[in-house]
């Protein structure tokens, strides 16, 4: 009879500590990545939920693939180094009705180039881009520093320490990539150019 | 709808500029502005269907000057740099008229003058190129939208900071407190009329007045200036006088009626 | 014959535009409630989808329907006269933990200000960063201490001895300085300001 008794209370004791099941981690996931107000990453997941990277890793790339499969008006993407929850763009006619959004100001076309400079060269200084683009790149770099596309990196040791730049998390965001490896590389552009 | 659309959404490859012959001498820049030299020189030997790495210099030169003497008729401000470019054109060119050293040896290469600019064009066009990645990338997420905000943002109505925001706040609070501190100097300027009814309201009052006192009660600039003729007006106008009762002592201002 | 077909082709033709298919019509509902700030109504989601609000609310409600069968980390509910998509009850307890570990990344434009003073102007008293912002910045301070963004640098030796503050190498970190020499300066950024 004791025995019985003691049987008993180990499994009371090992229920304590079972894992959380699949379903319900999913969950946890799925809602967690929904609050978060910015693309949430796998670590800052596992941390929250107390479980291995891995397995938050498979959870997540599960729950994503059941969104794809369900193929409704939301999405969940790796972006900026994390997760998030947005919308298809097959529905985004729809979207910009109800927010009466238009597609938001785009940058201008000395931006744009500023940006790839930046992007690819990064940390650069003014001096480095000037150099590029072969024109003064103030403007354009007020611009994004006022969009928070590029944030300084600091000064450069030469003469004059000039300010370096590269590019934000907004950059990744606003871009679309998971993080600067997704950029493609800048030499597959070189077949692109005239022959 | 086309044309509503037209006017918010910009197109890399409609915006990006041109020249536009309108007849034989009288070009035209279609839209935009070249986004610079380099930019203007890829368009150029595109147009005259030149191969990059054997630039007709002469040709190309000539077309970069028309263009800048056309901005300059349109009364559109030529930035420096397309200058600068030109001037780099114009030498390119004349060391390319240079006759070959005789000197030199005959297996001597010769660099091509040509070639640091061809460089660069080819080093820019490849950021040219990455631009209109980023132009496409950047269409394609202007589909996609983030949920809206929810309870939980509510409480964390918060900004996110860069360095560059520290600066622009700390300017930015620098410059409150400048437009502050104007705004007291203003509120105690004090016109010239009640300068003077004020300094006879204290010399009469007392029968005199200690000026170096006076005029150390005064705060700023103008009203140590408005102070200054304000005694000599007295002295001038009303029955008050200057005096000094011995040398390098304070001066005074006396009314005369009170001995 | 041949007429009658176009008649018929005609008829469609007037038809503004072909109804949408349930799908289609879920994947937009799902994609209106997900990205609209506030609860949103039936009416609303007619209007901007240009459907009868009868067959929006059966989509609605289906819609509903399927989350709930699903069991994940959301709901859609029916809140304040119109619909919204929140976490379910269930993971609660995970959200509030995601809440609270938040990143302290994020400053209110009070602690900013207060912060920026405190990293030109240091070392520097409560009274002196009050005499430069002209508001109390008592709760900013504790903000920033809390988030150790700044530090208590000892007593400065006038009456009172108020104590002063600088920023800490937190700060650094967070704003990717390598020291405090390396803070942009006015004249860093003087050549971007002319257009």
């Amino acid at each position: 009879m004791a025995e019985t008794i003691e049987i008993i209370e180990e499994e009371f004791a090992a229920e304590e500590k079972q894992p959380r099941d699949l379903a319900d981690l999913s969950r946890a996931v799925e809602a967690l990545i929904f609050v978060a107000d910015e693309p949430i990453s796998t670590r800052a997941l596992a941390e929250v939920l107390e479980e291995e990277r891995e397995l938050i890793e498979s959870v997540v790339e599960e729950l994503a693939g059941s969104y794809e499969e369900r193929r409704g008006g939301l999405q969940i993407r790796q972006i900026a180094g994390g997760w998030q929850i947005s919308t298809r763009t097959e529905v985004h006619e729809d979207v910009r009705r109800l927010l009466k959004s238009r597609p938001s100001a785009k940058l201008s076309l000395a931006a744009l180039e500023t940006l790839a400079v930046i992007a690819y060269k990064q940390p650069v200084t003014v001096p480095e881009i000037l150099e590029i683009r072969g024109v003064q790149s103030a403007s354009a770099i007020k611009t994004l520093l006022e969009k928070r596309l590029i944030v300084t990196k600091g000064h450069k040791e030469t003469v004059g320490r000039p300010m370096q730049y590269g590019t934000s998390k907004e950059f990744l965001i606003h871009f679309g990539l998971k993080d600067l490896t997704d950029l493609p590389s800048i030499e597959d552009f070189e077949d692109l150019v005239s022959p | 709808m086309l044309a509503e659309q037209e006017q918010y959404s910009f197109d890399f490859h409609k915006e990006t500029a041109e020249i536009v012959a309108e007849s034989h001498d009288e070009l035209k820049v279609k839209i935009g502005e070249f986004a610079g030299p380099l930019d203007l020189l890829l368009y150029l030997i595109r147009q005259e269907q030149a191969n990059i790495f054997d630039i007709p210099i002469a040709r190309i030169t000539h077309e970069y000057l028309n263009y800048i003497r056309m901005m300059k008729r349109l009364d559109i401000a030529v930035a420096a740099d397309f200058l600068v470019m030109a001037a780099q054109l114009i030498e390119i060119k004349s060391k390319m008229l240079l006759p070959r050293d005789p000197m030199a040896a005959e297996d001597e290469e010769i660099e091509d003058p040509r070639k640091e600019l061809v460089d660069r064009l080819l080093e820019y066009e490849k950021f040219k190129a990455a631009a209109e990645m980023l132009y496409e990338r950047s269409t394609i997420e202007h589909a996609v939208f983030p949920r809206g905000t929810i309870e939980t943002d509510e409480h964390n109505a918060e900004v996110n900071a860069t360095v560059f925001d520290i600066l622009t706040v700390f300017q930015k609070i620098l410059a409150r407190h400048k437009d502050e501190v104007k705004m007291e100097i203003h509120r105690e300027e004090i016109s010239l009329a009640d300068m003077i009814r004020n300094l006879r309201t204290r010399i009469f009052a007392a029968g005199e007045l200690n000026v170096a006192e006076f005029f150390e009660s005064l705060e700023t600039k103008r009203e140590l200036v408005t102070a200054f003729v304000a005694v000599l007006e007295i002295v001038r106008t009303e029955s008050v006088k200057l005096l000094q009762r011995k040398t390098f002592a304070d001066i005074i201002l006396k009314a005369e009626n009170s001995g």
